[in-house]
């Protein structure tokens, strides 16, 4: 299932993962390996787990046994916010962010300083975080918005805001769940110009039922079913996989 | 501590105390049931449990003097008539407290504490108004006074025999609506996902409106029970609400088995440690070991692992 | 808006007000006796305080305030009833020189736990430690394990009854169930005279002001808005690289010392501290005091709390049996009605009136009770 | 509450009226006496009290809501009682008694909160008050700080004295002694099982019952068990008395906790009529709660019932049951409480004032003669000197007298040899 030989060492290799659920193998015994600047999309039918495994690599859930090493690190030890230090960003599926606050301040929390108690107690707001902020706010189309409590954005503009909170951080590895969910025609070609700019210098994972966006950014496509690997390869390839158009391209 | 006792006084000791624990663990139970329908299946905290049973306990009292007026020849029999108003009684408070307040609060469970303590407040001060401040005790027929005696030192109250029946019954019955029978399973079905129940056509706000119903009629079943054994005050119902919650968290919130469980276990305990130590270092100690493992492990004794 | 990083500008102004009302309009209106209440009422504003960070903001419901007010309160109680119980006024005891509850408890010397006591030093340490630790040991354990919400809220209660069986089961150390009283001088100064109750209340008033610029700048700082955005997406926060546990045990810990210094404050401005501070039935009406006023409104909750317990004091002088009615529909209105008190009210009503007034002549106003970022969310759950 | 004092209204005539017409509820059938014709105000009160040539305002302090109004509702009753008794009869020193009712709300610092608002801002003269020694202890201080009078009507336990408060009801030994002293000899009894609720009350009297026991009657204290107030779990001491089989079960449990306690002691098959019980918690009041068929043949151990046959007491009861309620009951306490108003009343006019010094100097020695419970007096150590009575419970809910002391008891509230 590996392809090629690599001269530098993978940014994320996840090895034998397995989580179960009261017996119920959500994630069964799963291996991959993302690449530095590689953007891999992982798709499949509902309930394959998907979710489950950007959930396991950002340690919302615990895997049953298995292994997740991203720049050397072993992530499953981590609590989530060193996973996070360490440099792995993920977006969740329904827009999160804190409704009461303003896109600015929405903004600014992500920015990575401050980050304990009394880092945060002691935090200013000086120019290199309104530079920074006003520098992301530009990115995600919501320059003019900043003193605007967030809940009054559309949710297109809700999730643009949730991908700015992750570029503040600048993460190595950037993890998207379902990026133009519900958004409109015009808001998802713009959400797909704002993927590719800002996918330039890390890697990428990212979950996606649309296939035509899937085609437009993957280097790489993963087909997960019932938790295990199905195929992986590039799109043109996965989608000639007999196995693949079986269980999902087929219906 | 045994030397001054005989090996036999020690035997009938401890079957007594069992047996002292089993009383405990049963008034437990009914008081956690109501809570654990409400409270785990509805996520509602019902601070106002306790008033729910005073009003089951008060109803008690005016059958008995109903009964002592006018129906002395069958008043050996009112308990169960009393039993069964109190269930409706408590029941139908619930519902118009669900139709009037509880029904706004659902997505606002810390909100819910805070109402239905308004809520409890209110009701003590009714009772006081119409029962008066002072207890009043509930005359029990002949029949549930008194004790078996087993043995010469083993004596088995009989008002704990029929309280320990009633709280079987009951739990299977409770068991029976919440895990067979059709209502049950919309109850499930709307508690797991509430716009989905909704979709297929249950009707949800009648079935929390029963549901929370039903959880106060227990209660209410629960306040006539121990008028057999505590008393009955407009602030009674207060002394046992911190205890049935420790009870229903202790147990897994959303867990008949657990509650059971945990009554059991919390029960026995404290009636174990009573022999040891004052009662009240005995309660002490319960309630901190209940905490202790509550902060070890916060989803209680039983629970399920779900996908989150 | 955040320009400055304790307050803006309205909330400057009241701020003002509120100095006003307590150190000027208070004292001249009110006889000594009146002004000794509301300096007790104002114990009960320095949990309620707590309460606006914990959970107001935090989103972190505790019902066990009483626990720490009690704790604060004992704390100074042992203190003062030490400098009460010397040689010469306890003669008339088996064992003079110990507090009169020790003696009817057949206790003969000193236990161990109340000798360092003596010292005023300890006692103001112990007042903020004792309370401080003991709120992050509960903290560590529930936060860490990600127990919160409606949990939370119980198990509190639970600790709230236990400490109260205990307090009242070993009074030959604590008093039981008549609490400490008859404390009388602080290093000598008597605190029971009229001129002493108005010397403690303005210095009770100017720890108030001290713990609301606290309070104000826990607010304005990012810290104060991750306990917001935590409130809201928790699991945003936590994936943002904080360590949410330990926000929450920061912030329930402030609350817990705040209101320990309230109950110090109690003990001092009362002469008096009894279990009835610890259980369930005070935790939970000071909730009610920050309810009224506005969970999210830091000088909300000074009001609130004034205003219920004048309303305690009034009504139940006036019409006893009406006012666990009115305290109990209290709790229901503010909960189905004005889930944002006083400070709501305010701002949704009183304060557009007030604008449009102004607007004629100034251009802009902002509210001088929340911050508008947050008091436009939903409540807290 | 009684009428403000009106001082816009001049006429004596209409004053009376008025005053007539505030109290008509309650003496509307009694001859109207008038008021005013005492000695002059500023003899009578040199301190500054709400004594007005017409009128002396005195407070009640209680607890009408909250878990102690079930208990203080009696006192408050009593007190109105005797005031509205003085009133007919002529008040004091010429002047109608007006009463400002306070609610402790069973929280003690309401209860120093509130009787600090008696004494300051409306002046009482005196403040019948307090139930439970916690709401005591809270007020001392304000009484003795602001120089008022407080009339005391709980049993408690002594270890207290002060200038500043009568005692009505009896101290520790006064009540426990004698009882103990009728059952060892009435029983033969020797072994003794103590259980009580948790707090200062139970604890002291338990500690000069062991004593006693002990020391003088040769005795032993085979158990000695406490329970949270509230408690309604009684199984595990019921099984250690079983165990323990003492000839005397002594208890002190208050509140509701005596519901449970002896429900189910008679559910374990405990029979009162075999095994001797002895209890200085439950009076009349408690037995309306616990049910006459669940206590029917324990002692008690007090100085006052409400069977006691005496004419006082037959007046006495006929009256309270008038004014409040056929289905009223009396017990100890609130007996205890009717003696305050008027033992101050008898005070006032011996010192002819109404100054708390003079009445407090004045005190010692007075006697009531018209009591329910008998003839009491007042120590020089502000406690009365009393009867004690035992009672054996009846399944109507009333005490058979069985036994009284031949003599008043002493109070010895700091007793030697039993600290």
């Amino acid at each position: 299932m590996l392809i090629g030989h690599q001269p530098k060492p993978f940014l994320l290799a996840v090895e034998g993962l397995t989580v179960s659920f009261d017996g119920f193998k959500a994630v069964n015994d799963l291996s991959f390996y993302v690449e530095e600047n590689e953007i891999r999309v992982i798709i499949g039918p509902n309930g394959a787990g998907k979710t489950t495994v950007l959930d396991l690599i950002c340690g919302k859930t615990r895997a049953t046994s298995g292994k997740i090493e991203f720049r050397g690190k072993e992530l499953t030890k981590l609590k989530e916010n060193q996973i996070v230090k360490a440099g792995v960003g993920r977006k969740f599926q329904t827009p999160s962010i804190y409704d009461d606050l303003t896109v600015f301040e929405n903004l600014e929390i992500s920015f990575p300083r401050g980050r304990t108690v009394f880092g945060a107690l002691t935090f200013t707001r000086d120019a290199t975080v309104r530079d920074r902020v006003h520098e992301v706010a530009e990115m995600i189309f919501l320059k003019d918005r900043l003193d605007m409590s967030a809940a009054l954005l559309s949710h297109g503009q809700k999730q643009w805001l949730e991908i700015g909170m992750l570029l503040i951080q600048d993460p190595d590895l950037l993890m998207l769940d379902e990026p133009v969910a519900g958004m409109s025609v015009s808001e998802r070609a713009k959400t797909a110009e704002l993927l590719n700019r800002i996918i330039k210098d890390r890697s990428v994972l990212v979950i996606e039922h649309d296939m035509k966006f899937v085609e437009d950014i993957a280097h790489k496509v993963t087909v997960l079913h019932q938790g295990q690997i199905l195929s992986e390869g590039t799109m043109e390839k996965v989608k000639n996989d007999p196995k693949v158009i079986e269980v999902y391209l087929g219906h | 501590m045994f030397g001054e006792y005989s090996i036999g006084d020690l035997g009938s000791i401890f079957v007594m105390q069992g047996f002292a624990g089993l009383i405990l663990f049963s008034v437990y139970v009914l008081m956690a049931l109501g809570l654990a329908i409400i409270f785990g299946q509805m996520g509602v905290i019902n601070m106002a449990h306790g008033e729910f049973m005073i009003l089951g306990a008060y109803v008690t009292w005016m059958t008995s003097n109903l009964f002592q007026s006018y129906l002395p020849s069958l008043f050996s029999g009112y308990f169960f008539l009393a039993m069964m108003l109190a269930f409706l009684a408590s029941g139908a408070l619930g519902m118009l407290v669900e139709w009037v307040l509880i029904r706004h609060l659902y997505k606002r469970p810390l909100d819910t504490l805070l109402a239905t303590w308004g809520l409890s407040l209110m009701l003590q001060q009714a009772y006081r108004s119409v029962f008066g401040a002072r207890e009043v005790g509930v005359e029990l027929p002949q029949w549930m006074l008194g004790s078996l005696k087993v043995t010469d030192s083993i004596e088995v109250p009989i008002n704990g025999v029929f309280v320990m029946a009633l709280t079987v019954l009951i739990t299977c019955a409770v068991a029976y609506v919440m895990y067979k029978s059709r209502w049950g399973r919309q109850v499930r079905a709307v508690v797991q996902n509430r716009i989905m129940a909704g979709a297929v056509g249950i009707n949800t706000a009648k079935v929390d409106r029963y549901t929370y119903a039903l959880g106060c009629g227990i209660a209410g079943v629960a306040g006539s029970a121990f008028t057999m054994i505590g008393s009955t005050g407009p602030t009674s119902g207060q002394l046992y609400i911190v205890d049935t919650f420790l009870v229903v968290v202790f147990g897994g919130a959303a867990s008949l088995l657990g509650t059971i469980a945990s009554a059991f276990s919390i029960s026995q305990t404290q009636s174990t440690l009573e022999f040891f130590m004052s009662g009240s270092m005995a309660k002490v100690l319960t309630l901190l070991a209940v905490v202790g493992i509550l902060m070890l492990r916060p989803q209680g004794l039983f629970a399920l692992k779900v996908r989150k | 808006m955040n320009a400055n990083r304790f307050t803006n500008r309205s909330e400057l102004i009241g701020i003002l007000v509120l100095a006003a009302f307590l150190v000027v309009i208070l004292p001249l209106c009110l006889d000594v006796f009146r002004l000794n209440l509301v300096a007790k009422y104002l114990t009960y504003a320095f949990v309620a305080l707590g309460l606006v960070i914990c959970w107001g903001y935090g989103g972190i419901l505790s019902l066990g305030q009483g626990v720490f007010f009690g704790l604060g309160g004992y704390c100074m109680a042992m203190f003062l009833k030490l400098e009460a119980s010397s040689v010469e006024n306890t003669k008339i005891q088996s064992t003079p020189g110990i507090p009169d509850f020790m003696d009817w408890n057949q206790i003969t010397a000193l236990p161990f736990f109340w000798k360092p006591f003596h010292s005023l030093t300890f006692t103001i340490a112990a007042v903020i430690l004792v309370p401080g630790i003991f709120a992050l040991i509960i903290g560590a354990a529930m936060f860490k394990r990600r127990v919160g919400g409606t949990y939370f809220a119980i198990i509190t209660q639970a600790v709230a009854a236990i400490l109260t069986i205990l307090i009242v089961g070993q009074q030959g150390y604590t008093g039981g169930i008549n609490g400490m009283t008859d404390l009388r001088t602080l290093k000598g100064w008597d605190i029971r005279p009229d001129h002493a109750k108005i010397v403690l209340y303005f210095f009770e008033v100017g720890c108030l002001f001290i713990c609301i610029f606290i309070a104000q700048f826990i607010r304005h700082s990012k810290l104060g808005r991750i306990l917001v955005a935590m409130r809201d997406q928790e699991d945003r926060v936590r994936f943002s690289g904080y360590s949410v546990a330990n926000f929450k045990i920061f912030a329930f810990c402030v609350a817990a010392i705040l209101s320990a210094i309230g109950g110090a404050m109690f003990a001092l401005q009362v002469g008096f501290m009894s279990p009835s501070f610890v259980g369930i039935v005070p935790s939970i009406e000071m909730v009610i005091y920050t309810a009224v006023g506005g969970r999210l409104s830091i000088l909300g909750a000074v009001y609130g709390t004034l205003l219920v317990n004048f309303a305690k004091t009034s009504l139940s002088e006036s019409f006893p049996e009406l006012w666990l009615f009115g305290l109990g529909g209290l709790f229901i209105a503010v909960v189905l009605a004005f889930p944002n008190g006083l400070a709501g009210i305010w701002q949704d009503h009183v304060q557009p009136r007030i604008d449009r007034l102004i607007s004629s002549r100034k251009p802009k106003a902002e509210s001088a009770w929340t911050d508008n970022s947050v008091a436009d969310g939903a409540p807290a759950e | 509450m009684s009428d403000e004092p009106n001082k816009g209204l001049q006429s004596p005539l209409r004053r009376k009226l008025l005053m007539g017409a505030a109290a008509l509820p309650f003496v509307s059938i009694l001859p109207r006496p008038s008021f005013g014709a005492g000695p002059a105000t500023a003899t009578v009160n040199t301190t500054g009290l709400a004594v007005t040539d017409t009128e002396v305002t005195v407070g009640i302090l209680h607890s009408a809501t909250g878990t102690m109004a079930i208990s203080e509702t009696g006192s408050i009753q009593a007190e109105k009682l005797a005031i509205e008794q003085i009133n007919a009869a002529g008040g004091v020193l010429g002047r109608k008694i007006k009463f400002i009712q306070e609610d402790g709300a069973s929280d003690w610092p309401t209860f120093a909160e509130k009787a600090k608002k008696l004494l300051v801002n409306d002046k009482v003269a005196a403040i019948m008050g307090c139930w439970t020694s916690a709401s005591r202890k809270a007020v001392l201080p304000v009484v003795e700080q602001y120089n008022g009078m407080l009339y005391y009507p709980t049993f408690y336990e002594g270890l207290e004295q002060s200038k500043n408060v009568i005692y009505t009801g009896q101290e520790a030994t006064q009540q426990i002694l004698a009882g103990l002293n009728w059952i060892a000899k009435e029983k033969g009894a020797k072994s003794f099982f103590f259980i009580g609720s948790d707090y200062i009350w139970p604890r002291t009297s338990n500690k000069i019952a062991r004593k006693h026991v002990e020391n003088v009657l040769k005795g032993k204290v085979v158990g000695e068990e406490y329970y949270a107030l509230g408690s309604t779990q009684f199984n595990s001491v019921i099984n250690k008395i079983k165990l323990t089989k003492p000839d005397v079960i002594f208890t002190d449990v208050v509140g509701g906790s005596n519901v449970a306690f002896y429900k189910q002691l008679k559910a374990a098959g405990v029979d009162l009529s075999k095994q001797a019980l002895l209890t200085i918690s439950v009076t009349e009041d408690e037995i309306d709660g616990i049910g006459g068929e669940n206590i029917a043949g324990a002692y008690a151990c007090m100085k006052y019932f409400q069977s006691l046959d005496n004419a006082n007491n037959k007046a006495f009861v006929a009256a309270f049951k008038k004014m409040w309620g056929e289905k009223t009951v009396i017990g100890d306490v609130t007996q205890a409480a009717y003696l305050g108003p008027w033992l101050w009343k008898l005070t006032v006019e011996k010192a002819g004032s109404f100054d708390v010094d003079k009445i407090a100097a004045a005190s010692p020695g007075i006697e009531f003669k018209g009591a329910p419970e008998a003839y009491v007096r007042i120590h020089e150590n502000h406690h009365l000197w009393s009867k004690t009575r035992v009672g054996k419970a009846k399944l109507d809910g009333q005490f058979e007298l069985i036994f009284e002391t031949s003599d008043l008891v002493e109070p010895d509230p700091f007793p030697k040899g039993y600290q």
